[in-house]
């Protein structure tokens, strides 16, 4: 046992230190920057006090865009879980190619968000591109893709669930492969229809994977930004706008480092906060111990 | 080369693994650990693996201190309840695996690796994967790469615990010849099972909460336990024990007395005892103790019957199959020539062979 | 013990981490040419054709002075390395490609080039200039970022400045890459925003009779906002092309993190600039008050939203492409933005060549006077010189004169003419030899369009009543500030006269974070520009 | 019981999922082959019927003028994809086994912390980590290097190799471990070749999620490179211009996936033999 011990850090420490490393001098400096007016004429590491925290809590365009990220970033994990489990369920047994599906379903996950964003914006070009195109040939009229901030957002949706349902269909469909077979057996011999056997017996199992999916989606989710800055630029107006946007354009395109180290800083800590909270009742909602 | 084990105790979380367990474990003998799920046994060999830490007390073996010798130096091999194999390696390679750490030369590897397959019945499966075996061959892989390192100690946890009953009696047989020469080798092997442990052991060890409660020979401690716990672990079916009253070596029971005087118990003083008695010693019968039949077990050619006695439980081993009902009253008859007496706190007193028992390992 | 892989690795990182250090540490030392025999005759033929199907055939000869081909390729950079960013391709991305290419076939020398977009292209030049890391010899980004780039930036020598090319460039774009008295700004595009039409509908006399029957007037190329608006809702949702597809009236640049506030200014332009008064348009330029929420900017906002039912689909999100595909595709009727929309529309493969006319950028029939807070009652039309690319070098380049060798040989006569005809390229006249319309007849282009093309941009030069853009430190800021303003109207989130409040008060904030004097003293050599006319 | 419907329903289904899914695909594939007048012209898909195919956009990214070259960025993104998931996969999998198998305790830190450590590192905004990026890489004179890139995406990709890895050495009974020890392995021995050999599958998920993240990163590599290191999507990115090509950026996003669509066969293959039960909990 006093070898195990002796052993334990040199498996851990490498990589610990390695992130740490990496990791807290951006930290320490995004503090440190957050209390100065550094920006794009005044590059200078002054101290200005906590008035850039005051400033954030008084930016209603930050507090819109949290608003509608647990909105976009709720709504498109909670749909991409649904289709996701729903196409594992249907290419996980007896399905005819489901090999040929099952890699056409990855492949979404595979490409650059930032790229494909780029062919998303020609596809729902309201006159150029082939979705409204498809609308009209099937009589009806189009939709304002990207200049109405309804259907903005829908398409928006569409981008991340088209780009990470996979992420969510490997997971869940790799879950129900290591399922084991014998409470299947026992439900066929209870005579339990698909539906019963589904939430007696496969949504149980699939529990715990369910949720670690949910929450790591949610977590990258929640920086959804890339094909905001494509599709969208944030708009029509700041209807579409997401904080990892927001931050973007305040911290990189317009220099405000020190008011985005801010910003980024209270975001940071909200997005903690939430996806901890969420990531607990989540587990609570599936009756999952809290181990890890 | 002893392995001595001195006041072992071990705590977690409030709850003790081992308390106080001292032992010597002697090369070229087999001991086996008997207890009840839970008593500590697997926590023992995990300890004398090095697997697991202790709180305090020492081990060691030849003059070394056995605790500050890392687990891949204690010369050790442990056989798993569960059918623990590299699921990565074939049967031949899992049976190398450790004689490559211990940098033999390929020809002795080879050599050692078929004579130990062989022996476990193997000699075909050598290129197969464990998950492509039955239970029953995995477990043969395991035993044969224990077997194959030729260590100074061996442990097999409850080897045979989750195969089915007649693999179980099957290799309990081919066990007795293949630790019978293992040389040098201390074998520990731990069992739930009375049978096995008697017919296995060379040294009988039994354990309860952590601690060992005795140690000896099968036959001492089948014929002499040295508590009423021994003597229920020892059994099975579990001893039956109950209390009942001694008056000039006539015993009574729950009201009845019974009718001859046993012999073994006269020389006892009037008073209380514990009394233990075996299922084989105990029949339905036209008079004796009265009780009710809760639970009736028919097993091959023998019948199983659980009676309660007011609050005591008894069971009754029968031959033969028998037509009892749940809820039927019977009459118990006890065997008096038979009864172990216990004093009130469980220390033997006397046993059907008139032998006084002096009791270790309190 | 066995050594662990793990270690193994990290000394390895280790080791290619202190290489690299070793690599990339640069030496203050400035690196000048060899010389080496012309590659080229004086007058030679230079022409694109060998570097693809993209390029046209066209033939020009080679200029004369030390840019030509012919002086370049009398250096030697063998062995010289010159890194510049550029805008993505093609928009003068792709020139800069191509010229890298010749130049280093011409002078043996490597450069490397970068392309961004236009969003990112302002923070990855400015951030290694302020961080001090030497990242880009050359970089392109469009003139109107002088305020922030001009202290890192290396004034044109004297002898470039001399160059034939140089001295043809006119007054305006010289104005334009000078900051405090310094030519900063190599020259190499000339940019400005003008109205582009359907001259094929406008001219058709179906449509004038039936354009006269419905309004009552004279259709023709519409000369204030008001007209443009009537016009352009007369012809939207009709297919005026006859190829079965509704066109629409009117392509803009709205995306709001695109070029929107070019646009906006473009159509604020008459409104606001006053020639009676001086003293600025975006500021005044004493008191530093903006005046972005003045009426006549309030006005041009209004139009703009109204302007929403001439507006193809999605017209409310179009970014300059989309401007460009649009008007370029005959899809709208009209436009107006730089001349990337005119060039692209006038290719040989357009299917709307020669079917299409240059015009001044509309103006109006009274202009707001900020001193007398009232509207004048006249006719007014201003020139929008919007930004355009410009290039520059880092004064912490190593590599200057190659840096400046390679901007001169850009920009050299044979190459400007070849890509003046490219309209991908982006790249405009700005040049007084430019303002020739047998040169673009030439191209192929009717006498009548070369015609009304070359007087469009050669009246701008001459108007006297012009608007520059804002061109101070933090312009981004205030133009994303401004950007923000006419999204949220033109969204309906906001009516325009609070948006522009809004506006106001976004860009007092932001003079204040710069530093009031900075942004003054630079705002004032932009109404030195506006009103020394 | 199921209905005799249920076979249509179900392939109704995957048939309509999979077009949503390789719509897009099919878009840039016909795009690629089109020019400026094919796009302006309104919505085409099939090639000579509706226009007239060119390979102009398919030049373009190999080097044709107009373009940019897509084939040395392919090698840098390769360099650096490979070398940031080797090394996050190494330092990662010795830390999951340690969280794994063993209990660590710092005043109020426990080893559940440790895993939150690391996964909280995906919650950070990109954006925090840019510009002290850029200043920590100029210290040490990496901006622009391959090795610097290698340090920010091992960033970016070990907290993903931890969260598999931690999950999957889960699911593998320590008594394999012990087994290992008992058999003369000392613990780092025991790791290499008891534990990681069986971890074949855990250790391909994780390295799809980093091939993944590493191959696609753009906003680090975009702002911490200038011109020596250009990544894939970087080159691609730099025909996002004002007049975007959508011929050449189609071409080029198709470019940018093949590599991984192998990827995704190979994960499928390990799916479909069962490798990968456990892989994922």
């Amino acid at each position: 046992m006093d070898g195990l011990r002796r052993h334990k850090s040199t498996f851990l420490l490498p990589g610990l230190l390695t992130l740490f490393l990496i990791i807290i001098f951006p930290l320490l400096f995004t503090i440190r920057v957050s209390f100065s007016g550094w920006n794009v004429s005044n590059p200078q590491m002054d101290f200005i006090g906590g008035a850039n925290y005051t400033a954030v809590l008084h930016d209603s365009r930050f507090w819109a865009s949290i608003t509608r990220l647990v909105l976009l970033a709720g709504g498109t994990v909670l749909i991409q879980y649904v289709i996701g489990f729903g196409m594992a369920l249907l290419v996980w047994r007896e399905a005819r190619g489901r090999r040929f599906w099952r890699v056409l379903f990855l492949v979404p996950m595979m490409t650059t968000p930032v790229v494909m964003a780029a062919i998303w914006q020609t596809i729902f070009h309201e006159s150029l591109g082939p979705v409204n195109d498809l609308l009209e040939m099937l009589g009806l009229t189009g939709i304002p893709w990207l200049t109405e901030s309804g259907p903005a957002l829908a398409a928006l949706m569409t981008v991340e669930i088209w780009q990470w349902t996979p992420f969510m269909f490997l997971l869940l469909l790799a879950g129900l492969l290591s399922l084991p077979k014998e409470p299947f057996m026992a439900a066929a011999i209870d005579g339990a229809g698909t539906w019963r056997t589904f939430r007696k017996v496969t949504f149980p199992l699939m529990a715990p994977v369910s949720v670690a999916a949910v929450v790591i989606r949610l977590i990258e989710a929640s920086k959804l930004s890339d094909s905001v800055y494509v599709l969208t630029s944030g708009g029509p107006g700041s209807s579409t706008e997401t904080p990892g946007y927001y931050l973007y354009i305040q911290g990189l395109r317009d220099q405000q480092t020190g008011y985005g180290g801010a910003m980024s800083l209270t975001y940071l800590v909200l997005m903690i906060v939430t996806l901890t909270v969420v990531a607990a009742l989540l587990t609570r909602a599936f009756k999952l111990k809290g181990d890890s | 080369m002893n392995l001595n084990a001195t006041d072992l105790c071990l705590t977690v979380d409030g709850v003790d693994h081992l308390r106080n367990v001292t032992a010597t474990f002697r090369p070229g003998r087999l001991h086996t650990v008997i207890g009840r799920t839970m008593a500590g046994k697997t926590t023992l060999l995990r300890a004398l693996a090095g697997l697991q830490g202790v709180d305090s007390g020492s081990l060691t073996r030849a003059g070394e201190d056995f605790l500050r010798t890392p687990v891949w130096r204690r010369d050790t091999a442990m056989v798993y309840q569960q059918f623990i194999n590299y699921p990565h390696l074939t049967v031949f390679d899992n049976v190398a695996f450790p004689l490559k750490r211990a940098g033999l030369s390929r020809d002795e590897i080879r050599h050692r690796v078929q004579q130990s397959l062989a022996s476990v019945g193997l000699t075909d499966f050598g290129k197969r994967k464990p998950s492509q075996l039955s239970g029953g061959q995995q477990q043969r892989v395991a035993i044969a790469r224990a077997l194959a390192r030729r260590t100074g100690i061996l442990l097999l946890d409850e080897p045979l615990a989750n195969l089915d009953y007649k693999l179980r009696e099957q290799l309990r047989d081919e066990f007795k010849a293949l630790f019978s020469d293992q040389g040098d080798t201390i074998v520990i092997y731990t069992t739930t099972e009375p049978a096995e442990a008697m017919m296995l052991g060379d040294v009988v060890l039994v354990m309860h909460e952590g601690r060992i409660l005795q140690t000896g020979t099968p036959q001492e401690v089948f014929e002499r336990p040295a508590t009423t716990t021994v003597a229920s672990i020892v059994n099975d079916p579990p001893m039956n024990v109950f209390a009942g009253r001694l008056k000039g070596g006539q015993v009574t029971v729950a009201g009845f007395q019974a009718a001859h005087v046993s012999a073994h118990l006269a020389e006892l003083s009037d008073g209380a005892y514990q009394f233990g008695l075996r299922a084989t010693d105990v029949s339905l019968a036209s008079s004796g103790v009265d009780g009710e039949v809760t639970y009736v077990e028919i097993s091959g050619s023998e019948t199983f019957v659980h009676v309660v006695v007011g609050e005591t439980p008894f069971v009754v081993q029968l031959e033969g199959i028998h037509d009892v009902d749940l809820g039927d009253l019977v009459k118990l008859r006890l065997r008096p020539d038979r009864l172990f007496a216990f004093d009130e706190r469980g220390a033997l007193v006397r046993t059907p062979s008139h032998d006084l028992v002096s009791v270790e390992g309190r | 013990m066995r050594s662990r892989p793990y270690t193994r690795v990290v000394a390895v990182a280790a080791v290619a981490a202190l290489t690299a250090t070793a690599c990339t540490t640069q030496s203050e030392v400035q690196h000048k040419p060899k010389k080496k025999a012309a590659l080229f005759k004086p007058g030679s033929e230079i022409s694109y054709k060998k570097y693809g199907r993209n390029y046209p055939a066209t033939k020009v000869k080679d200029g004369p002075g030390s840019c030509s081909y012919e002086s370049i390729s009398r250096k030697d950079y063998s062995g010289q390395t010159l890194k510049i960013i550029s805008h993505a391709v093609p928009v003068i991305g792709e020139p800069t490609q191509l010229h890298a290419k010749q130049f280093e076939e011409i002078t043996g020398g490597k450069v490397e080039v970068v392309n961004v977009p236009f969003g990112e292209l302002h923070q990855k030049i400015l951030t290694p200039l302020q961080a001090g890391q030497p990242a880009y010899d050359v970089m392109f980004y469009p003139s109107l970022w002088i305020g922030d780039m001009a202290p890192y930036l290396a004034p044109v020598p004297e002898e470039y400045l001399n160059t034939p090319g140089m001295r043809d460039v006119t007054q305006s774009y010289m104005d334009v890459a000078t900051w405090d008295g310094k030519v900063v700004q190599y020259p190499v595009d000339g940019d400005r925003h003008y109205l582009k039409v359907r001259s094929d509908v406008l001219k058709d006399p179906r449509w004038q009779a039936e354009y006269k029957k419905a309004t009552g007037k004279d259709l023709k190329v519409p000369t204030t906002w008001a007209e443009y608006q009537e016009t352009a809702e007369f012809f939207s949702g009709k297919d005026f092309d006859g190829d079965g597809k509704r066109n629409y009236g009117s392509a803009e640049v709205t995306k709001r993190d695109d070029l929107t506030f070019s646009a906006f200014i473009s159509r604020a332009a008459p409104y606001v600039k006053n020639p009676k008064v001086k003293g600025g348009v975006f500021f005044d330029a004493k008191t530093m008050k903006p005046l972005i929420n003045t009426p006549g900017f309030v006005r041009a906002l209004q139009d703009m939203v109204e302007a929403k039912s001439i507006w193809a689909p999605g017209g409310a999100n179009f970014g300059l492409g989309d401007e460009i595909f649009s008007f370029g595709g005959g899809q709208t009727l009209m436009s107006y933005s730089w001349d990337d929309a005119f060039i692209q529309a006038q290719q040989p493969d357009s299917k709307i060549r020669n079917t299409v006319e240059a015009a001044p950028l509309p103006g109006s029939t009274e202009v707001y006077n900020r001193t007398t807070r009232s509207w004048d009652k006249k006719a007014n039309q201003a020139a929008y010189f919007t930004w355009g690319w410009t290039s520059a070098v880092a004064k912490a380049s190593s590599h200057q004169e190659m840096a400046f060798d390679y901007l001169c040989f850009f920009s050299n006569e044979a190459n400007t003419a070849l890509d003046l005809t490219i309209g991908r390229f982006g790249v405009n006249p700005y040049r007084i030899s430019h303002f020739d319309p047998a040169f673009w007849e030439k191209q192929g282009w009717d006498k009548d369009v070369a015609k009304a093309y070359v007087k469009t941009l050669s009246g701008m030069e001459e108007n006297p009543n012009r608007v520059f853009d804002l061109r101070v430190p933090g312009v981004n800021q205030y133009m994303s500030a401004l950007a923000n303003g006419v999204a949220a109207a033109l969204a309906g989130q906001q009516p325009p006269q609070r948006a522009l409040d809004g506006v106001a008060d976004e860009w007092v904030k932001i003079t204040d974070q710069i530093g009031k004097d900075k942004v003054r003293s630079a705002y004032r050599n932009v109404v030195a520009l506006e009103d020394k006319s | 019981m199921r209905s005799r419907l249920y076979p249509v329903f179900k392939y109704t289904v995957i048939a309509l999922w999979a077009c949503f899914v390789a719509g897009p695909f099919f878009w840039a594939m016909t795009t690629s082959f089109k020019n400026a007048n094919a796009v302006q012209g309104g919505p085409t898909y099939i090639p000579w019927a509706q226009y007239e195919p060119t390979l102009t956009g398919w030049r373009n990214i190999f080097g044709g003028a107009g373009g940019v070259d897509v084939v040395g960025p392919f090698v840098n993104s390769a360099i650096v994809t490979v070398a940031a998931s080797a090394i996050s996969l190494a330092l990662g999998s010795l830390a999951a086994y340690a969280l794994s198998r063993y209990r660590f305790r710092l005043g109020f830190i426990k080893n559940s912390d440790i895993v939150f450590f690391f996964v909280s590192q995906r919650i950070m905004p990109p954006v925090v980590l840019v510009i002290p990026f850029f200043y920590l890489l100029q210290w040490g004179g990496l901006l622009d290097t391959i090795p610097g890139l290698v340090i920010v995406t091992v960033a970016l990709l070990l907290p993903i190799a931890v969260w598999v890895m931690v999950d999957f050495f889960n699911g593998i009974p320590r008594e394999i471990d012990e087994m290992a020890m008992l058999d003369g392995c000392p613990p780092f021995q025991t790791f290499v070749r008891a534990i990681l050999p069986n971890s074949l599958p855990g250790l391909t998920v994780a390295a799809m999620f980093c091939a993944v993240f590493g191959w696609n990163d753009f906003f680090f590599a975009f702002r911490l490179t200038f011109t020596e290191v250009q990544t894939l999507p970087q080159a691609v990115v730099a025909l996002n211009s004002s007049i975007p090509p959508w011929w050449t950026l189609s071409a080029a996003a198709l470019f940018g996936v093949a590599p991984l669509i192998l990827l995704a066969l190979w994960v499928e293959r390990l799916l479909s033999k069962g490798n990968l039960s456990g892989a994922v909990r």
